[in-house]
């Protein structure tokens, strides 16, 4: 071979048109996508997004999921004052333990902020003295509505005033007044009541007091009564919601392996070089189309008439369309088998299930048992969007207190537990996958 | 005791197997030869039945083993081992198993379904690995052994369906020099001491004339050569291969040489005819 | 050599039988124990299932066809409607493709940054790997649903917060499975780039990309798949496309079952079409080229 | 025949866990008439409970008004109506409310010629089934483009305050039981909800439109039950709030004076209204 | 010009380079020769920057490699090229984007991303590829060829980065004896011809003593023998390979032997290349 072989002027030529080629389609692609995505700003309406984002909205968000507020309500009718976390029955406080910085008197309250500016409630009149601004105070009457000690031409934003309402609304409470009632929400840091209810007589109990401390309900043992009272918290209801989380886990567990258990069979009818006959084949594969085509939440609907809610329905919503896609995947792992171990096996005189058992199962299944764990785990996700309609598991709990807006803690509290068990069952299923694969 | 008569075997409108007759008085070790293409696998698919024959009879012990059919055909089978070029084998299941794999054909579905095999099996399985020098290996997964281990595994499940045939198809043509040896004497030794009747596709002459005691030379579909190893010359060989005058055996055969200079010019030529 | 002749003597063989029993007993009574288990998880399984369910198993089976009959035989009866209905639902199924479709790119763009980040051998910050796996599972874990609900309420209803969650959903699982087809990738063609004193960029794009776009566009394919149908489920929970006015048609009950029929077959067609697309160029393009099973990691 | 067990479902704006703990009691006074097991279901949506009702897996409920009359279209010999809540002032019903914000200038449904309308979740009565029939009936036709520029679903009342309030549409409806004042965003409904959240100041929005009186939704029990069993059970509810009214306060999720009987003919012109809006 | 001075490299508390000094004072043809795991790649890698030194110092033209950074860093790599005994092509990409690779350590990221080739470095890669006689090749992927040429593209690759110095890790060791010929007497006329420092890991004496200008030997690490071809003596090369008395060179030598059987194939070749 010749080191001295002069490269024709052509080949320059042709070198130079292929980079021009690869330069095009380098230009090309991300013109197409940046095309596409042109037409996309137009369709989403991205420029009219962008003026109806509601950043106050995502604050007021946030800023719910890690704190809570406490009410103190005055009702200007009756004159009772109600001091209640999150305005709930469950949390209203009693004569008896009070919050440090709310002192209720007759027909009155004072109220200490963090930010050590004072609201007072006594009588029809509030009085909000806030720091380096000044005092805010007002009054209702029956007849004359509310009135106000500032002038109303020049108040600022954070001050709402109507003849009907005044509402003043600072970092560290917001106060209202109407005819009706007077009420001020006094945020604070943490979830409410996490841990025990204020009935509860391990309230405001540290761990060390509970564990270490004298016994304080002469009933139970401490350790005992805690649990108890924790296990059973009626504002967060921490076995209902473990309980949840393990029907969220049962829907995925039963539908997985239920579809596993049923699609082996049938994928041996899909797959071509094992289907008998092409017209069994061909309904095997359109019926695993059908069955994966219709969405797990849509067959969550249609068995509803049947089943009823309730997690047996999830577990076979998941069921139907599981089978789908098992069906099709076994069936292609099947057409990847190696005839030869079949072969070897059938010379010996082996009887067909024999085969299969010795030709063809071997081969199959790490293929199988990976893909069933990995649906596994990402099942577990699916299924809280299932029982998020058919009433079941963790998923209702989330998207009940999602959709009514009301408590943002609760809902980063289950967000979180969503979280934690699908991770969880990812490294389940990865640990599965790796001692059962690698292991026989 | 095995009486070929004009069996044929058509693919489509070729026949692979054409009109091919011989007969087999006694266990005898038998060798069949012949280019790429030439029916060696498709005769001993059919004779196993693992494909079906077009057309002719194939008696063994005076029953024509081709009409047989479910349970009669599974029982033939189990009476007539095979041996593949790829071994054939369950990668991940260990030796044992395997080797016990001999005895599908006569235990019932549902115990084997369960891997549930007597005791005695299991120590007659152990007790042939041991035979053909791979016992301690009993216990590994069919996938971690050497090629000639693995053929060797694959001996032993043929072995262990205690056939009275044994068939071989290219047994060593995905082994090195040194394994190839090792599981041709393993089939002669067997030949030797349990007299069993052993047919080998060979695809090198010097192994068939070292190990064989007859010798069947395929070309085409149809036998063109049926001797003994004395009788197959050179010629007799050329005429086999359909080589031309230059045929040289070296070029297949198994003996161990320099190697490294011999895969050098190899992948020159490989590269060449391309 | 590895000889005939030198037959295994008794003693060996018989320690061999032994030890292979032992094994034997062993492993059938591990696997009797597992399947023992097994059966029994699902029993049990089923039956607390079962119990907590308003209606039972047996009692529910006979009566399975009886929703989806209401609404075949009211759309039967009103079949004059359906190219009506169709017609009207077609914008929405054109959004819920657009979703998915947006949601795919972009995610898969993500999943491309953060899987070079976090696989070992070619991410430029080796000591941040287990961050950026962790963000990966994280936004993997999280439902979309989730995200959804919490970007309508800040940006109100529409087809953007369904685009934004699926893509943050798309990240995490495409990026796990990219930085696996990374894995695979043969580190040479880098090395030889790094040799000639190649940017991580450089390296990246024109070592790595050439080797894995396949495996990726493959992958990517069948995110967008799994993500058409994610789109049209957000639409349950008011993120427009068709998924919404399915609901809307199907849980007003009587009255709207053509309607609802419409919208399905619809929903059903697009599906099925995309998934038989993306499975004919996924084929094509895996032919022989792949080392890893694009299916491994399937639909989620 | 007898029964084996006994399943109610419930259906509200609520957080499926405080529905399942505010109808305990509810359950266990059941479970201890009938002396059968009592279950609480809590499906997501009016379809569950309509799908249970139907299928016969549920066998009373709690509805909506437009449920109910969603059900009695699907199958009239599925339920019956027994009970419904009256309210303190002795009233059984509640108001579906149009409003809009202050500063859009919007203070009646003339107002809103050309303009963006939002509803909430189309199975909702108070928040389209009702609205949409009694809107078009004064005058301003529903079709959009015809009187009103737009007209959308924001999926559910609270995205419709938050759509309001935000401005994404120029007016909307939700529920408030009338009772109380404007300001305070009504005694009880959505608007108060979203209130006492700090989603809205209501000194920002202005009440532009009432509906006639809806009916609360009623307490249904499924027809094939043995008559006995239909027996015992309403008129335990029936009693409820003479006989424990704190539990009753849970059931009614809020105060009210008691359950009292009604029957399929209250329900008559919403389901002549669900009738008018189906295909 | 290139001075080493006690260069190490240690993984764990292994030395794989262990204080190696040398120097050389004009471009020369330098062959490292020394056993697997003598730390001949290392010390290539550590000088081409693909792995950071332990300690030590490598001055070429008085500056010190070793503690270049960043854009520096990238520029030393772009004046040294490294040829690698697996080619480290990219092999799902045409031969000329691979020789242009040469040229990425001097454009930007950006237009190197979009193909943004200048026209004269188009031309200048398919020169050398015409230099090294396989300028036909130039559209193809890399991957469609063979050994031989994909070395010769890696060649190319390294001359288009008009480097100072070429490293060459084992560049012959996955080849066949006829491309290991026309790489080495590529390099040798880039020696020759352009004036440039080759430095070539070899892991055959013949080779070594046939191209190199100065050999140097390491051991664990450490430089053993420093010196001219004339000077490795056989002797000298069993310290080198810590052999005994009965090494014979042979033993990794290329050369083509084992007549019969070469001759057998030759025969076969000269038919199929008529
Ligand atoms: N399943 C089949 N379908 C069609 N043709 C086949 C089939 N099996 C074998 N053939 C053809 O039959 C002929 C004989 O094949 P066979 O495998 O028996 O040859 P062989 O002698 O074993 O060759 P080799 O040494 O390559 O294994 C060949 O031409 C082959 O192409
Ligand atoms: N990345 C690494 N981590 C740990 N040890 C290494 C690494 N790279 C090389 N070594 C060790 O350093 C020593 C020298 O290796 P090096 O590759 O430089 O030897 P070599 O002379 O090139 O051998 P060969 O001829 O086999 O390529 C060897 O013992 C090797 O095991
Ligand atoms: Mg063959
Ligand atoms: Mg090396």
């Amino acid at each position: 071979m010749s080191l001295a072989a002069n490269p024709s002027v052509d080949m320059h030529a042709r070198a130079k048109a292929l980079i021009a080629r690869k330069r095009m389609l380098a230009f090309a692609l991300p013109l197409i996508v940046l095309a596409y995505f042109v037409y996309i700003f137009f369709a989403f309406d991205i420029a009219g997004l962008a003026g109806r984002m509601r950043w106050d909205n995502a604050v007021t968000l946030v800023s719910d999921t890690y704190s809570y507020k406490t009410h103190v309500e005055r009702n200007n009718r009756t004159g009772e004052i109600k001091v209640a976390v999150e305005g709930e029955r469950k949390g209203t406080y009693n004569a008896t333990n009070y919050p440090a910085w709310v002192k209720v008197g007759e027909d009155a309250a004072v109220i200490t902020l963090d930010d050590d500016g004072t609201i007072e409630i006594a009588d029809d009149m509030v009085r909000y003295d806030v720091p380096g601004f000044g005092v805010i105070e007002a009054t209702q009457s029956r007849t004359g509505g509310v009135t106000i000690n500032l002038d109303p031409a020049t108040l600022p934003d954070w001050i709402s005033y109507s003849k009907t309402r005044l509402t003043v609304t600072t970092k560290a409470a917001r106060l209202s007044l109407t005819k009706a009632r007077s009420e001020v929400f006094v945020y604070e840091f943490g979830w409410e009541l996490f841990w025990f209810t204020l009935e509860s007589p391990y309230y405001g109990h540290g761990l060390s007091g509970i564990l270490f401390g004298e016994r304080i309900d002469p009933e139970r043992s401490n350790l005992m009564g805690a649990w108890q009272d924790f296990w059973n918290n009626a504002i967060w209801r921490h076995g209902d919601t473990v309980w949840a989380l393990f029907e969220t886990v049962l829907m995925a567990f039963l539908g997985t392996f239920g579809a596993a258990i049923i699609a082996l069979p049938l994928a041996f009818l899909a797959a071509r070089n094992f289907a008998p006959l092409v017209a069994i084949r061909m309904a095997a594969r359109r019926l695993f189309d059908f069955l994966r085509g219709v969405d797990g939440l849509i067959w969550t609907i249609l068995l509803s008439r049947a089943f009823g809610p309730g997690p047996l329905t999830g577990a076979l919503a998941i069921l139907f369309t599981d089978t789908g896609s098992f069906g099709k995947l076994f069936s292609e792992a099947l057409e990847n088998v190696d005839e030869k171990q079949i072969e070897g096996v059938a010379s010996t005189g082996a009887k067909p299930l024999q085969r299969y058992r010795f030709g063809v199962i071997p081969q199959i299944v790490p293929v199988l048992l990976s893909q069933v764990l990995y649906f596994l785990e990402s099942n577990t996700r699916s299924a809280t969007i299932i029982g998020a309609i058919t009433g079941g598991g963790i998923g209702l709990l989330l998207t009940q207190a999602m959709i009514t807006q009301k408590d943002w803690e609760e809902v980063s509290y289950y967000i979180v537990l969503v979280v934690l068990l699908v991770m969880a069952m990812d490294s389940f299923s990865g640990w599965l996958r790796r001692r059962l694969i690698k292991g026989d | 005791m095995l009486e070929v008569k004009s069996l044929t075997k058509r693919f489509g409108t070729k026949a692979a197997v054409d009109k091919v007759s011989f007969h087999i008085d006694r266990p005898m070790m038998i060798g069949i030869i012949g280019r790429s293409g030439a029916g060696k696998s498709t005769f001993l698919r059919m004779m196993n039945r693992l494909t079906d024959a077009s057309e002719g009879e194939l008696l063994f012990e005076g029953r024509n083993v081709l009409s047989l059919k479910g349970a009669e055909k599974r029982q033939w089978q189990s009476d007539c081992a095979m041996i593949f070029q790829q071994f054939n084998l369950v990668p991940r299941m260990d030796v044992v198993s395997n080797v016990l794999h001999g005895t599908l054909g006569r235990r019932s579905t549902l115990t084997t379904m369960f891997n549930l095999y007597p005791e005695e099996d299991i120590h007659k399985a152990i007790d042939i690995l041991g035979r053909l020098g791979i016992s301690e290996h009993a216990e590994k997964r069919a996938e971690a052994l050497s090629g000639g281990q693995q053929q060797r595994v694959a001996i032993a499940r043929a072995l262990m369906q205690d056939p009275k045939v044994i068939l071989a198809d290219e047994p060593i043509a995905s082994l090195d020099p040194m394994n190839a040896q090792t599981v041709m004497e393993a089939l002669r030794r067997i030949h030797d001491e349990d007299g069993r009747m052993v047919i080998a596709n060979l695809h090198t002459l010097d192994t068939a004339r070292r190990y064989c005691d007859r010798i069947i030379g395929m070309r085409d579909g149809r036998v063109v050569f049926d001797g003994t190893p004395a009788q197959l010359t050179t010629g007799v060989a050329r005429d086999i291969y359909g080589a031309g005058a230059d045929f040289s055996e070296a070029a297949t055969s198994t003996e161990i040489r320099d190697h490294e200079a011999v895969e050098a010019v190899e992948r020159r030529l490989a590269k060449l005819t391309v | 050599m590895a000889d005939l002749t030198a037959v295994s003597t008794g003693a060996s063989l018989d320690a061999t039988r032994a030890h292979y029993m032992a094994l034997t007993r062993q492993r059938r009574l591990y696997g009797g124990i597992m399947l023992l288990v097994f059966v029994l998880l699902l029993a049990s399984g089923f039956g607390i299932a079962n119990d907590r369910n308003a209606g039972g198993f047996l009692p529910g089976l006979p009566h399975i066809f009886d929703f989806p009959a209401d609404v075949v035989s009211e759309a039967w009866a009103k079949r004059a409607n359906l190219p009506g209905h169709l017609l009207k639902a077609l914008p929405a199924l054109i959004e819920t493709i657009n979703i998915a479709a947006v949601a795919t790119i972009t995610g898969a763009f993500g999943a491309i940054i953060l899987s070079l980040l976090s696989t070992n051998g070619l991410a430029p910050w080796p000591r941040l790997i287990p961050v950026f796996r962790r963000i990966m599972d994280l936004m993997r874990a999280l439902p979309e649903i989730v995200i959804a609900l919490v970007l309508i309420f800040v940006l109100g209803s529409g087809p953007v917060p369904a685009a934004i969650a699926i893509a943050f959903h798309t990240v995490g699982a495409l990026g796990k499975l990219f930085s696996e087809v990374n894995e695979n990738a043969d580190q040479k063609p880098l090395e030889g780039l790094a040799s000639v004193g190649a940017t991580w960029p450089q390296r990246m794009m024109l070592g790595l990309v050439p080797q894995v776009a396949p495996n990726w566009f493959s992958y990517a394919l069948l995110r967008f798949e799994i993500n058409i149908r994610a789109s049209a489920i957000l639409g349950f929970v008011g993120a427009g496309g068709i998924g919404y006015e399915l609901k809307n048609a199907i849980s007003w009950g009587q009255g709207k079952f053509d309607e609802a029929a419409a919208v399905f077959i619809l929903l059903f067609l697009t599906i099925v079409v995309f998934d038989q697309m993306s499975s004919v160029v996924r084929n094509r393009l895996t032919h022989g080229s792949m080392k890893s099973d694009p299916l491994k990691g399937a639909a989620q | 025949q007898d029964i084996t067990e006994f399943r109610l479902g419930i259906l509200g704006g609520e957080n499926a866990q405080d529905r399942v703990a505010s109808n305990q009691c509810f359950a266990d006074k059941i479970a201890e008439a009938l002396g059968v097991e009592v279950k609480v279901f809590t499906p997501a949506d009016y379809n569950g409970v309509m799908q249970g009702l139907l299928g016969g897996t549920i066998d009373a409920a709690w509805m909506g008004a437009s449920s109910y009359a969603g059900t009695f279209i699907a199958d009239p010999e599925a339920v019956e109506p027994v009970l419904v809540k009256q309210n303190v002032d002795g009233s059984i019903g509640y108001y579906s409310i149009g409003f809009a914000r202050k500063d859009s200038g919007v203070t009646s449904l003339e107002d809103l010629k050309g303009k963006k309308f939002g509803f909430g979740d189309p199975n909702s009565t108070s928040g389209y089934l009702i609205p949409s029939i009694e809107i078009a009936a004064a005058g301003y036709p529903m079709q959009p483009g015809d009187f009103f520029g737009d007209v959308v679903f924001t999926g559910g009342h609270e995205q419709t305050i938050v759509a309001v309030n935000n401005g994404d549409v120029d007016a909307g409806v939700t529920w408030a039981d009338g009772l109380g004042a404007w300001e305070d965003g009504y005694n009880n409904g959505a608007l108060r909800k979203a209130v006492d959240a700090g989603l809205v100041d209501m000194n920002d929005m202005v009440q532009i439109w009432q509906s006639n009186i809806i009916p609360e939704g009623p307490f249904v029990i499924r027809k094939a039950l043995p008559q006995d069993v239909k027996d015992k059970v309403t008129e335990l509810t029936a009693n409820l709030w003479e006989e424990d009214a704190d539990c009753a306060y849970g059931v009614a999720h809020g105060e009210a004076k008691d359950f009292i009987p009604v029957d399929h003919e209250t329900y008559a012109s919403i389901v002549a209204a669900r009738l008018a809006q189906s295909n």
